[in-house]
């Protein structure tokens, strides 16, 4: 203790217990936090609400039926825990995804990326306490997505639609001219969202400088995805270690400086644009063909093991899969980008407010499906 | 593309660094002795020309007759990856050195193969389990756990 | 101010009426609060349906027409909720907090006018009445936030309180601005002296009372004592039933009596051509309300510590500075024609704003821990 | 804090939401207003033919929760397998439509209802003749390409739903 804060009132620190019931921590989070006043000391994120051994459960299924079971890990983004679990079943079992499949794959991919965006971003502007407006223009959007998964797949949230060497069904005719009217209407909104969002004084107040993830501790945790790019490590997958047809499209990476709550809403706003700018290409190129290889449902992949991860919209997704030749897996390990992007959590947060905490939080995007898996 | 850094490539550099710290040299991964694996993890993360600074994820296989840690470790700057496994044969209390003081981001991964499958890691500050109860019976991701 | 005429107004008068003050009393109080009541209900029902409107929904519309009957229904349903109350409460003040905070609410409206003279009292400081027991009701509050036993009740009645006590100076000193222009303290007295909407005549006075008035009874973006993403319900949480409902009462009857002050201050109150006065106070206090309800739709919350730095650093120094304007203004040019100074203090407040801006600066809210 | 925008952040803001009083609300009225629901919609339950179904038992192992139950007894006139019980327990069932998937026969269909919830937990195991087609199980086209042509068409959000409350 210094001399200046003997001179003050002395303060005794007491520890508020966030969650697991509470509005804004994106599920079943706990966290406990030790308060001075209104400033965060420290917290303990307390995991494990929302266990339900998915690994464990995996060991016990056939390779095709754990894909529903990907879907409920991270529950926004359902499509990309498909293709990175299809991906790395096919590396071990070296099956090629046909041309029409491939595509079929990206184009999901990248609704999904857009859908899970629309709710990273409206949920943030929760946290930091609009009066959901900025959440449920971002819902209006990601209904129309859901709506046309649903129109792929039968069902809004658990999709179950990819399969190992391609996707379950053929795309409905009506589908790619859904997609293409969708897309401009995505585009003026998002330009709508930033005039409408990018200079409100109390955000920018709230969100400018609060939060600061260095990129040296970015790295050093393991951070990936946007929460990573906002720091400045110019790091994707889609461009870095290209799976599917990735190589073939023209985007752009965005990347911010400062690594605050601000950079992480607008990389967040940038790659829906480029999501935009993908789907855009790809919708034009989707060939006629065959959309799933000759697979069989029950597939018996040579023992070894295999790792594939793809840039999930929350960061690097990774699918460890360890076989011994028979039709489960032997080890079924998720890399959980949520989990992992929570590393930094205590070091974002320690000697910000109450409500910075919140925000903090809410500004990394997680899921708790796919933290406590 | 990620690619992976020839094993064959590293094994000679190891072995020469850190004699007898590489038991066995796969084709895509580096099979390390449990008790020299911070030094070479440490050496990965700051030689110059490797500089594995980022840490994919940790995990564990239960194979029966020993349990093996993975790594995966990624150079950012030289966009290559190398594979590190460590092995431990005893089924009764394993244990392998911590990454922590290496990596912050090895932390939780660490508390939850340790929670799941029962592997403590020597010197992490605050093992206990992560997604289970205190005094749940048994690790559950281990081949012999039923309940 | 002109002499009363007979007339049809006469029935208002206190003086006509049998058995002197006391019929006044009786007849004004059940007055009072059943407008206070239907006003709140149409309160919560306006603000359920426009932020609908601007969220791309629709608001309630399943009871009755248009769901014109859902806050009754809301009503009826809190009403028959169990009362519940934690067990480490003080049960004394925790009984209390809610009367304690909905009291002050219903005297404000004693001093409104909704006609000429026609309201319960015609109090010479009635504005001072109002700005005295306005702030009781923080009181009911911090009572609520620490019987509560809670932590979240306990941040957010501190939030509170620290919030009421700094709000109180810029909107007392927006407040002398009018008080200047006018020449009286007397609700009434302000009203008849407004030719020309104070709105126009003190333009930043509205702005700086408008904000320290949303501060002052928790509206958005102020709202940290409630705070839903952060503090759960703030000073509320462990209230239910009808305790809860008083709570939720005294939020909106805040607001619409904040927002009858404002127009009563700022907008000329009941005046206005073809339209009875009190339906002219109602559709000004509506007006208000619905531009609180505007920003609550678009705006994040602030922090605490910004919440304070905007009271200190921003809105007191320009509210002193619209204070010494106003005073020369009324000094020197008694008698100048209040057109003149409306054009002055437009640019004034312009430039006022422009330069506070420049210059306001919160710290960056960080504190080494 | 800054004023970084002289409140000029704030008054676009409040133009953008008043825009909105006057846009489309993307909302339906439920009851009311029913929109046309995906073709391949995998609906709250299994619907089962018992003149397709051999009783090969693909579609119990392919189901990840293991909910099929099926008894076979053999049919020495006939030579062939006689299904005598075919159980799902929905309760259990997650809706993935591997069972749909994986049957050979095409015996098996999703269906097309919804506002299928049952009261009591024992309500939710059918059995043989529970699972069959009947008007208010509907087939969904959920892995059968020809029954979701016949479907009426999805009613999509990114169109304006001008349709009103019925």
């Amino acid at each position: 203790m210094t001399t200046t804060q003997e001179l003050t009132l002395k303060t005794e620190p007491f520890i508020l217990n966030i969650g697991p019931m509470h509005p804004s921590t994106h599920g079943v989070f706990r966290m406990r936090a030790t308060l001075d006043g209104e400033v965060v000391t420290d917290i303990e994120p307390v995991f494990g609400y929302l266990h339900r051994g998915i690994e464990k459960l995996a060991e016990e299924r056939t390779y095709t039926g754990i894909i529903p079971f990907t879907d409920r890990l991270d529950y926004l983004s359902p499509m990309s825990n498909n293709l990175g679990y299809c991906l790395a079943v096919e590396k071990l079992a070296g099956v090629k995804v046909p041309e029409r499949g491939e595509y079929i794959r990206i184009i999901t991919a990248e609704l999904q990326r857009l859908a899970n965006h629309c709710v990273a971003i409206g949920a943030m502007f929760n946290d930091a306490g609009a009066y959901f407006t900025p959440f449920l223009y971002m819902f209006r959007n990601r209904e129309k997505i859901y709506d046309l998964f649903d129109m792929l797949c039968g069902q809004r949230v658990t999709y179950n639609y990819m399969r190992i060497g391609g996707v379950s069904q053929d795309l409905p005719e009506e589908f790619l001219p859904a997609v293409a009217k969708f897309l401009p209407q995505l585009k003026k909104f998002l330009d709508e969202y930033e005039f409408f969002v990018k200079q409100n004084e109390v955000f920018v107040a709230r969100s400018k400088g609060v939060g600061i993830l260095s990129k040296e501790l970015a790295i050093n945790c393991g951070i990936s995805g946007p929460v990573a790019r906002a720091s400045g490590i110019k790091h994707d997958l889609r461009r870095d270690d290209p799976y599917s047809i990735y190589d073939r499209f023209e985007f752009d990476i965005p990347t911010a400086e400062n690594g605050d709550c601000f950079d992480r809403f607008y990389v967040r706003v940038q790659e829906m644009r480029q999501s935009v700018r993908i789907l855009e290409q790809a919708i034009k190129q989707v060939p006629d063909g065959p959309f799933r290889a000759n697979v069989p449902q029950v597939i018996h992949p040579p023992a070894g093991e295999s790792y594939a991860h793809i840039e999930s919209p929350k960061g690097e997704l990774g699918y460890y899969i360890v076989s011994d030749g028979s039709i489960a897996p032997y080890r079924f390990h998720i890399r959980p980008t949520s989990l992992i992007n929570l590393g930094a959590l205590r070091n974002m947060v320690r000697g910000w407010k109450v409500a910075d905490l919140i925000f903090i939080f809410g500004s990394i995007d997680i899921t708790m499906g796919e933290v406590d898996r | 593309m990620t690619t992976a850094l020839a094993a064959t490539e590293i094994v000679s550099q190891l072995s020469a660094q850190f004699p007898g710290a590489v038991e066995e040299a796969g084709t895509d991964a580096v099979l390390v002795k449990g008790e020299h694996l911070p030094a070479v993890v440490e050496y990965l993360k700051t030689a110059a020309g490797l500089k594995f600074d980022y840490l994919n994820f940790i995990t564990a296989v239960d194979y029966y007759s020993y349990f093996e840690v993975v790594y995966r470790l990624t150079s950012l700057e030289f966009n290559r990856y190398i594979v590190l496994k460590t092995r431990c044969y005893t089924r009764n209390k394993p244990s392998v050195l911590t990454l922590t003081g290496i990596y912050q981001g090895a932390d939780w991964q660490e508390r939850e193969i340790y929670d799941l499958m029962g592997i403590s890691f020597k010197g992490h500050k605050n093992l206990k389990r992560i997604f289970l109860w205190e005094g749940f019976d048994g690790h559950p991701l281990r081949k012999d756990w039923n309940r | 101010m002109e002499p009363i005429s007979a007339g049809a107004l006469d029935i208002i008068q206190p003086t006509y009426w049998p058995g002197n003050y006391w019929w006044h009393w009786l007849f004004y109080t059940v007055v009072v609060i059943v407008f206070m009541l239907v006003m709140v209900i149409g309160a919560i029902y306006f603000e359920r349906r426009a932020m609908g409107k601007m969220q791309t929904r629709l608001g309630p519309n399943r009871t009755g027409p248009f769901g014109l009957l859902q806050p009754i229904a809301d009503a009826v349903k809190v009403l028959l909720k169990e009362n519940i109350v934690p067990g480490v409460a003080d049960k004394i003040v925790h009984f209390l907090a809610p009367v304690i905070a909905f009291t002050p609410v219903l005297l404000i409206f004693t001093v409104i006018p909704f006609q000429n003279g026609a309201m319960l009292a015609d109090l010479n400081i009635g504005i001072l009445f109002i700005v005295a027991v306005s702030s009781i009701a923080t009181v009911g509050v911090f009572m609520a936030g620490w019987g509560s036993g809670n932590k979240y009740s306990l941040l957010g009645a501190m939030r509170n309180v620290a919030a009421v006590v700094s709000y109180e100076i810029p909107m007392v000193l927006a407040i002398l601005g009018v008080v200047m222009v006018t020449g009286s303290l007397s609700m009434n007295d302000i009203v008849n002296a407004q030719n020309i909407p104070n709105i126009l005549v003190q333009p930043l006075g509205f702005l700086l009372f408008f904000t320290a008035a949303c501060a002052e009874i928790n509206r958005s973006p102020f709202d940290l004592m409630e705070a839903d993403s952060e503090l759960t319900a703030g000073f509320h949480t462990e209230y239910s039933g009808m305790r809860f409902a008083m709570f939720y009462l005294v939020e909106y009857a805040e607001a619409i009596a904040m927002s009858a002050v404002i127009s009563t201050l700022f907008l000329s109150g009941w005046r206005g051509p073809w339209l009875p006065p009190w339906l002219w106070l109602i559709i000004k206090t509506f007006f208000v309300f619905f531009l609180m309800i505007w920003v609550r739709t678009i705006m994040p919350r602030v922090r605490i510590d910004q919440l304070m730095g905007l009271a200190w650093k921003f809105l007191f120094p320009l509210a002193v500075i619209n204070l010494f304007a106003t005073a020369i203004e009324v000094l020197a040019w008694p008698d100048a024609s209040q057109w003149i100074f409306v054009g002055v203090n437009i640019v004034l407040a312009g430039a006022l704003v422009f330069l506070g801006s420049r210059l306001f600066k919160t710290g960056l809210g960080r504190v080494e821990v | 804090m800054k004023f970084e925008n002289f409140g000029l952040g704030i008054v676009k803001g409040l133009s953008v939401a008043i825009q909105y009083v006057w846009r489309h609300a993307l909302v339906t009225q439920y009851p009311e207003q029913r929109l046309n629901i995906s073709r391949r919609s995998r609906g709250n339950e299994l619907v089962w033919s018992r003149e397709r179904c051999t009783g090969c038992a693909t579609c119990a192992k392919a189901c990840p929760q293991g909910v099929i139950e099926i008894v076979t007894a053999t049919d020495m006139t006939e030579n062939k397998y006689k299904v005598e019980t075919y159980r799902v327990d929905t309760g259990y069932c997650i809706q993935c439509g591997l069972c749909v998937e994986a049957c050979p026969y095409d015996a098996l269909f999703m269906g097309y209802s919804y506002e299928r919830a049952k009261y009591r937990r024992a309500e939710l195991v059918q059995t043989n003749d529970e699972l069959l087609e009947s008007p208010q199980r509907p087939v969904s086209g959920y892995f059968h390409p020809d029954i979701a042509k016949k479907l009426p068409k999805q009613t999509l959000l990114i169109e304006k739903i001008v349709e009103k409350r019925k």
